[in-house]
């Protein structure tokens, strides 16, 4: 964790609604700025507030793709600045380096609605995501208590090293098995999120562990990955594997649940709706919206996979 | 002018070489840093009940399905380096091939030989491109194939709506033919995974390709000194833009094979896989420079990384120690080749 | 060989490459104030000799003394403290960088401020190379001047070292005979001011003329040492060769067939002049079976890019006059095309546009032959390693294996193996550029004989040359070129040097056009 | 051959260099696709109340800005790509330099001076030891660097403990000195960027360097041609040693100036930054055959890079098409250099 230190700069809640809002008879232009849409997990955030917004028709949503450098995503909030965006919806890529330019945006009066990572301080005017730490404890508590209560062996696939989520679910995890000493992550690689980097990393966890019960892979992908890796050697019936996301599109975890190869995931939500809810909000009904909130996770299993799909994605 | 012709010794006789066999030993010199390796890795090898995992049958058959795709692309490069080129296209390649084989197949019901065969030709075509403007216009390489990067990126992003594209089998709609699914599987006995398969052929055919075909010949005078070589006659842009064209159409064999052992379809596929195939081609002997090297040295340079990553993974090294680990063995590697007699 | 020993002394010198025994128990000694002529067939080991004595090959057995004090060189750098230059055989100069920064490269001028003092590099360097004759803006480019010009601007160089000792290996081989000349003005000059000269070369006649004592190395050892105003050029060459050769090819037989070649005022305008090219602007000229044509000219003359048109590889541009190959009209595009019309070419500087000098002597014979040996693109190895065997049997070419990389043979074989690819293509006409530079007398002799045995099958040749006598010698009829036009045309049977060389010049407005124009571009 | 030689003066007349502004014009041909790219920007830049948003001033400190990083690495790159090297460490080096900058001010409560030139020690350091790999034991520096990549990034991942480390200010424990956020800032009235001038300074100096030392004409000569370099008694080894250290301190150079615009380290920083290093250099017309280019031709090219991505943000063009533009934007950058005349 890296909350050791606090912004200097008093806050100013420059960026309020009065300002930008212009009621329903505004046209809005809505910059999102995205860590990178490289992850499947972050290009149907893309796509959720492209397919909420149609329902807006005041809003004309523009949208910037940081490909996983802090350094880029500061340039694309300040051509958005440049641009005069009304308002700002980032998924930052990390947290310390995006506050600076995200507080001079609020500070030139754009409201700012951050997703899924935080930035610090408090110069922006909502934020939305998921708890990383208790999607860990809630998959850890799942282990424990459903697949696991006499004990058995773990093999962990983290996400991409010095990535937060991958701190965060990796300490939820352990916290919540803790309970019970029967339980044991016997051995742990870095996925760095990919598929296939969880199926090359699976190959040698089978061959080094010979008994694994459950695999906890930080994101569906890898545990799709590993499901592959377990198959190739006939070994895909031993164990259970558990992922984080749930997307609900067809390459995505839930239909992985729904098709029997992963037992359960984990949705994180990717908030677009409600981003653009709290967009409308600001802009078009002249009101606050919370500065914080937090949308839970769901377990995602067998049972409640098909009927989740056909509520998350209608359309297939 | 008198007829002393017959008394000067015509022309030395052909030696038989001296020391042949060390010779040949060091014609392969590559080799010897996977030896090395693989030797490491017995060594370092985790043993259960006494049997050593990394030499177990199926662990080395992992070990090569794991590299089979980096391998194929590396043959493609090794052709593209041989005559002083490069291509960072190659993971974006395998990212389009990997999407257009999904997308055909699941989400546009084509058969299996109709939907490989026109990813191919994309995969070569967008090579040939590449060549045509590198030979033709002039342009480095480098420049036109990180361009060529991009572009079969945002190609494969823009078909794939920006998602992998799942694919299940079956003969339903939105399934992709049972027949594609037999690339993924294993064969003799289980044992040999066919992208392993695959990638040998492709090897064998390479070597072999290399050794007997004129082609060959023409790609080695472009590579060592261009300017000899149109003197000389060799058609030098049709060399370059059949050697790009190759190595595209090897990318798009790679993400096929890609695809299907992933059952997905990607657009972020194949990311960064450049530098691994330039890694392995040049530990494996070749030259950047162009004009020297081998399609089995490749191999040997391929299979020098597979081992590397998996005796690591086995080991369960930190991910960090891994990096620096990885590091120093490739400089070792590179530096084992030197020690060659003077070229 | 008591007499210059001050200078420089190596005794019992060896050498060896892999197979082959460069040196062998060499001793060789020079004095203050000598210019002592080394000599030797291609590959005898004179260039390996003089890379000991400079430091660049430094793994040797035997000794070597400087003014009696024995020394080891670790490197060049060692040599030229210890006063000792090369002029190396092959120009290895650095074409990015001005003839003004090659010429220092490595002991760079300094201002005060520790900076390069460019203005002094290239007043000195101007200076240089009007002594030995020649006239460059010594900003430019290296890479963009001509071959003779680059030979000139590496003498500069070793000139401007100031040293005691100076190797020059094979200086004129690109140079024209006025240059030449002047070259050895500036050799006397240095002999008088007690410089000691080591002078390697293949062109005979400059042997009596500059040295004071000539040494032969055959197969790495010494044959013998003589004055060589004492002995006549043909007894020089049997001491080189170990045998009596007739060096020149004299009997150009009128017996020459149909008209194979016609060229009718070609002029070629490039879409991007380079500075410094001379593109034909005009050239008319014939060239019939079983004749062998000679081109004459000065440096800049527009020979090399004759023979590049005639090729196919003139610069981009429009293209006027015709090229009638038995009597059929062709403007071939692409080497491939005129190696398919039958013509084959033999470039100037064989490093750079003939050899890939790290593949094979096999791979560089037979990369112009290629289809014919096999079928459907598979080649049958057996029939190429067939007909490069009997190539270089046919020329003679000393060599160890096949598989040896063609950089590691003497100069003069590496001209064979190139000349060698061309033949087997079997050409209806061949053009050469500067055939023997560097080629030994003997192998020299080869090639003339090959030369006149082809045109009896019926080959024509075209054949640009510096050398005078190997144009009388050789041709049957010599053109004249200057300033990218044909000047004149004569016959060798009833024309001598002179004449050629008079016709090179031209009148005395050339010469004044030329230094006119040195003066508005050379302008500080 | 008699006394002729007083009338043979011969040799070709330096011919007046056709053209001369031309010529020169065309020597710094890079400027050309800047120039060109610039315009198209003005054309298609989005307007505001009539103001043309791309050249307003705040948005051009922010082009310069956003490519100042990629700059600094970049004129490192120059000097590798002119000895005929190339340098994949940056990026990781970079990375970790910023992490160095972070850990040292941060936890270890280390002083602005001595936590800086700690961490410009250590990139040119570890820039010295890949010189030294590839200088001394001769292997190829694509490999050594690849190597060198690993490396570097796995040390800042276990310096760091694989977290970002925030940098904040103050003189508490646990604060970076309030100097060492000036390097952040803006100058001459709130308009220049810092990096901005720390990359012009760099800029500049290369580029007098590169003019009046010997030491350039060392570096031409051995990109040019080694032997003859070494003949010459050019020092090459050192050469090469210098010109990689020169590159990683610049890199170290480019990651402090990282870290403290983005107020944190992280092992991750600078991933992939060696491809549009290497793409602003080749861009700028520096051969990746060695010996020939130029440092303004590099900072041109980081420009038009900056120029291009800059204006296609401003249009906000999908990110897939922008991929596509950004590859056709730069094969047409290259490619208008070769209208040059004949090198
Ligand atoms: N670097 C090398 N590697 C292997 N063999 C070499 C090398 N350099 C020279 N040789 C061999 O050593 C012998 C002597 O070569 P050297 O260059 O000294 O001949 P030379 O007398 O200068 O010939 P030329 O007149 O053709 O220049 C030749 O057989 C040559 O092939
Ligand atoms: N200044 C120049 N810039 C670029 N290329 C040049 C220049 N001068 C000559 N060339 C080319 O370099 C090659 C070598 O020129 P070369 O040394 O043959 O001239 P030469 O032999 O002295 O004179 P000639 O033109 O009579 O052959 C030729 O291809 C020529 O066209
Ligand atoms: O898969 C997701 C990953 O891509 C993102 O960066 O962090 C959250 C993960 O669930
Ligand atoms: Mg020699
Ligand atoms: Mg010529």
């Amino acid at each position: 964790g890296c909350g050791t230190t606090s912004e200097r700069t008093a806050d100013t809640p420059a960026g309020d609604s009065s300002k930008s809002c212009k009621g329903a008879d505004g046209k809005y232009t809505i910059g999102m700025s995205q860590a990178n849409v490289a992850e499947p997990y972050r290009q149907r955030m893309d796509d959720d507030i492209r397919a909420a917004a149609v329902e807006v028709p005041q809003f004309d949503v523009k949208f910037a793709d940081a490909a996983q450098d802090n350094a880029k995503q500061v340039a694309d909030v300040e051509n958005y600045i440049t641009q005069q965006i009304d308002l700002l919806i980032i998924s930052p890529n990390e947290a310390k380096p995006l506050t600076a330019v995200v507080k001079k945006a609020y500070d030139k009066g754009i409201p700012v609605i951050v997703l899924d990572r935080k930035v610090e301080g408090d110069a922006f005017t909502g934020f939305i995501g998921g708890d990383n730490v208790q999607i860990g404890s809630e998959a850890g508590k799942y282990v424990a208590e459903k697949l696991l209560p006499q004990g058995g062996n773990i093999v962990e696939l983290k996400g991409l090293a010095g990535a937060t989520p991958q701190a965060e679910r990796h300490q939820g995890f352990v916290d919540a098995i803790k309970a019970n000493p029967k339980i044991k992550i016997v051995a742990d690689a870095s996925g760095d999120w990919l598929r296939e980097k969880g199926q090359a990393q699976m190959d040698a966890l089978l061959k080094a562990t010979p008994k694994i019960d459950v695999v906890y892979a930080h994101n569906d992908p890898m545990a799709e990955g590993a499901y592959l890796a377990a198959k190739a050697v006939g070994r895909e019936k031993e164990m259970k594997f558990l992922g984080i996301d749930a997307l609900p599109i067809p390459s995505g975890g839930i239909k992985a649940v729904e098709q029997g190869r992963l037992s359960a995931t984990f949705t994180y939500p990717t908030n677009g709706k409600e981003a653009i809810a709290a967009a409308k909000k600001i802009l078009v009904d002249c009101g606050t919206i919370e500065k914080s909130q937090i949308l839970p996770t769901r377990l995602i299993d067998k049972e409640n996979a098909a009927k989740i799909y056909a509520e998350e994605n209608p359309t297939g | 002018m008198t007829d002393l012709q017959d008394k000067t010794v015509a022309a030395t006789p052909v030696e038989k070489s001296a020391g042949g066999v060390v010779a040949t030993l060091f014609r392969f010199q590559s080799v010897f840093g996977l030896l090395a390796v693989f030797i490491a890795a017995i060594i370092f090898s985790p043993r259960k009940d006494g049997e050593i995992l990394f030499i177990s049958a199926d662990n080395l058959a992992n070990v090569v399905r794991a590299v089979s795709e980096i391998g194929i692309i590396a043959i493609g490069m090794t052709f593209v380096i041989l005559i002083g080129g490069i291509d960072l296209s190659v993971g974006a390649v395998l990212g389009l091939a990997a999407v257009g084989s999904a997308v055909l197949m699941v989400e546009n019901d084509w058969g299996f030989l109709p939907a490989v065969l026109l990813v191919l030709a994309i995969g070569l075509v967008f090579g040939a491109l590449q060549g045509v403007a590198t030979a033709m216009i002039g342009i480095q390489s480098f420049i036109v194939t990180l361009a060529g990067l991009q572009i079969a990126r945002g190609l494969a992003r823009i078909w794939s709506g920006g998602q992998g594209v799942a694919i299940a089998y079956g003969d339903g709609p939105n399934e992709a033919p049972e027949s594609f699914a037999i690339l993924g599987e294993r064969t003799f006995g289980g044992l040999v995974p066919i992208p392993v398969l695959i990638f040998a052929v492709v090897a064998i055919a390479a070597v072999v390709f290399l050794r007997v075909s004129a082609f060959s010949r023409h790609l080695y005078a472009v590579g060592g000194n261009e300017k000899a070589a149109r003197l000389s006659g060799v058609p030098v842009v049709r060399v370059k833009i059949a050697v790009f064209a190759i190595c595209g159409l090897l990318a798009s064999l790679a993400g096929i094979v890609h695809a299907v052992q992933l059952n997905q379809g990607s657009p972020n596929d194949g990311i960064g896989y450049e530098l691994d195939a330039i890694a392995a081609v040049v530990i494996g002997g070749t030259s950047l420079a162009g004009g020297r090297g081998s399609v089995a040295g490749t191999v040997a340079g391929a299979l020098l990384l597979g081992v590397l990553n998996n005796i690591l993974a086995l080991n369960n090294i930190d991910s960090n120690i891994q990096l620096l680990i990885k590091g120093l063995v490739i400089v070792a590697a590179a530096a084992l080749q030197r020690l060659r007699p003077a070229s | 060989m008591a007499e210059g020993a001050g200078l420089v002394r190596m005794s019992g010198i060896g050498k060896r490459y892999g197979g082959v025994q460069a040196c062998r128990e060499v001793d060789f000694s020079l004095g203050a104030g000598e210019v002592h002529a080394l000599l030797g067939e291609n590959g005898a080991g004179k260039s390996t000799l003089m890379k000991i004595l400079s430091g660049d090959v430094t793994d040797y057995d035997g000794t070597i003394e400087i003014n009696g004090e024995p020394v080891h060189f670790g490197g060049p750098t060692d040599a030229q403290a210890a006063g000792i230059a090369m002029i190396h055989q092959e120009l290895d100069l650095v074409p990015g960088l001005s003839v003004a920064d090659n010429v220092f490269l490595g002991r760079e001028l300094r201002t005060k401020l520790h900076t390069v003092d460019r203005r002094r590099m290239d007043r000195e360097s101007r200076a240089l190379l009007e002594r030995s004759g020649v006239k460059l803006d010594p900003r430019r480019p290296v890479g963009e001047l001509r071959v003779g010009e680059q030979q000139l601007v590496t003498i500069a160089k070793a000139i401007s070292l100031d040293a005691r000792v100076l190797i020059m290996d094979e200086p004129t081989s690109a140079l024209t005979t006025s240059e030449v000349e002047r070259l050895f003005d500036v050799i006397r000059e240095l002999r008088r001011s007690g410089v000691g000269i080591v002078y390697i070369s293949h062109r005979m006649e400059e042997i009596a003329k500059v040295a004071d004592r000539a040494t032969v190395l055959r197969n790495g050892q010494i044959v013998t040492s003589f004055d060589p105003r004492k002995l006549s050029t043909a007894e020089v060459v049997e001491a080189m060769v170990g045998r009596p050769v007739q060096t020149m090819f004299t009997t150009p037989d009128a017996d020459t067939g149909d008209e194979l070649l016609r060229v009718d005022n070609l002029a070629v305008k490039a879409r991007r002049p380079r500075p410094g090219r001379r593109d034909p602007e005009g050239i008319s000229l014939t060239v019939r079976s079983g004749e062998i044509v000679g081109l004459a000219g000065l440096l800049g003359a527009g020979r090399t890019e004759l023979l590049e048109t005639l090729y196919g590889v003139a610069p981009a541009g429009t293209q006027t006059g015709r090229i009638v190959l038995q009597g059929k009209e062709i403007r071939p595009r692409r080497p491939r095309q005129a190696l398919a019309h039958g013509i084959g070419f033999v470039p100037e500087d064989r490093r750079t546009s003939g050899l890939v000098l790290f593949h094979s002597i096999l791979a560089n014979t037979v990369v112009s032959s290629l289809p014919s040996y096999g079928r459907l693109g598979v080649i049958a190895r057996r029939m190429e390693r067939t007909a490069s065997v009997r190539m270089a049997g046919r020329l003679r070419l000393k060599f160890g294996r096949l598989q040896d990389e063609v950089g590691t043979l003497s100069g003069g074989n590496q001209q064979k193996v190139v000349f060698g690819r061309m033949l087997l293509t079997e050409p209806k006409l061949l053009l050469l550029d500067e055939p023997t530079r560097g080629v030994d007398v003997g192998a020299k002799a080869e090639i003339y004989r090959l030369l006149g045995e082809l045109a009896g099958q019926g080959l024509g040749v075209l054949l640009a040359s510096s050398e005078l006598p190997e144009l009388i010698g050789v041709c049957d009829r010599v053109v004249v070129l200057r300033d990218g036009r044909d000047v004149a045309s004569f016959s060798t049977a009833d024309s001598g040097e002179g004449d050629l060389l008079a016709a090179a010049m031209g009148e005395g407005a050339t010469f004044e056009k030329l230094f006119t124009a040195e003066e508005v571009g050379g302008a500080q």
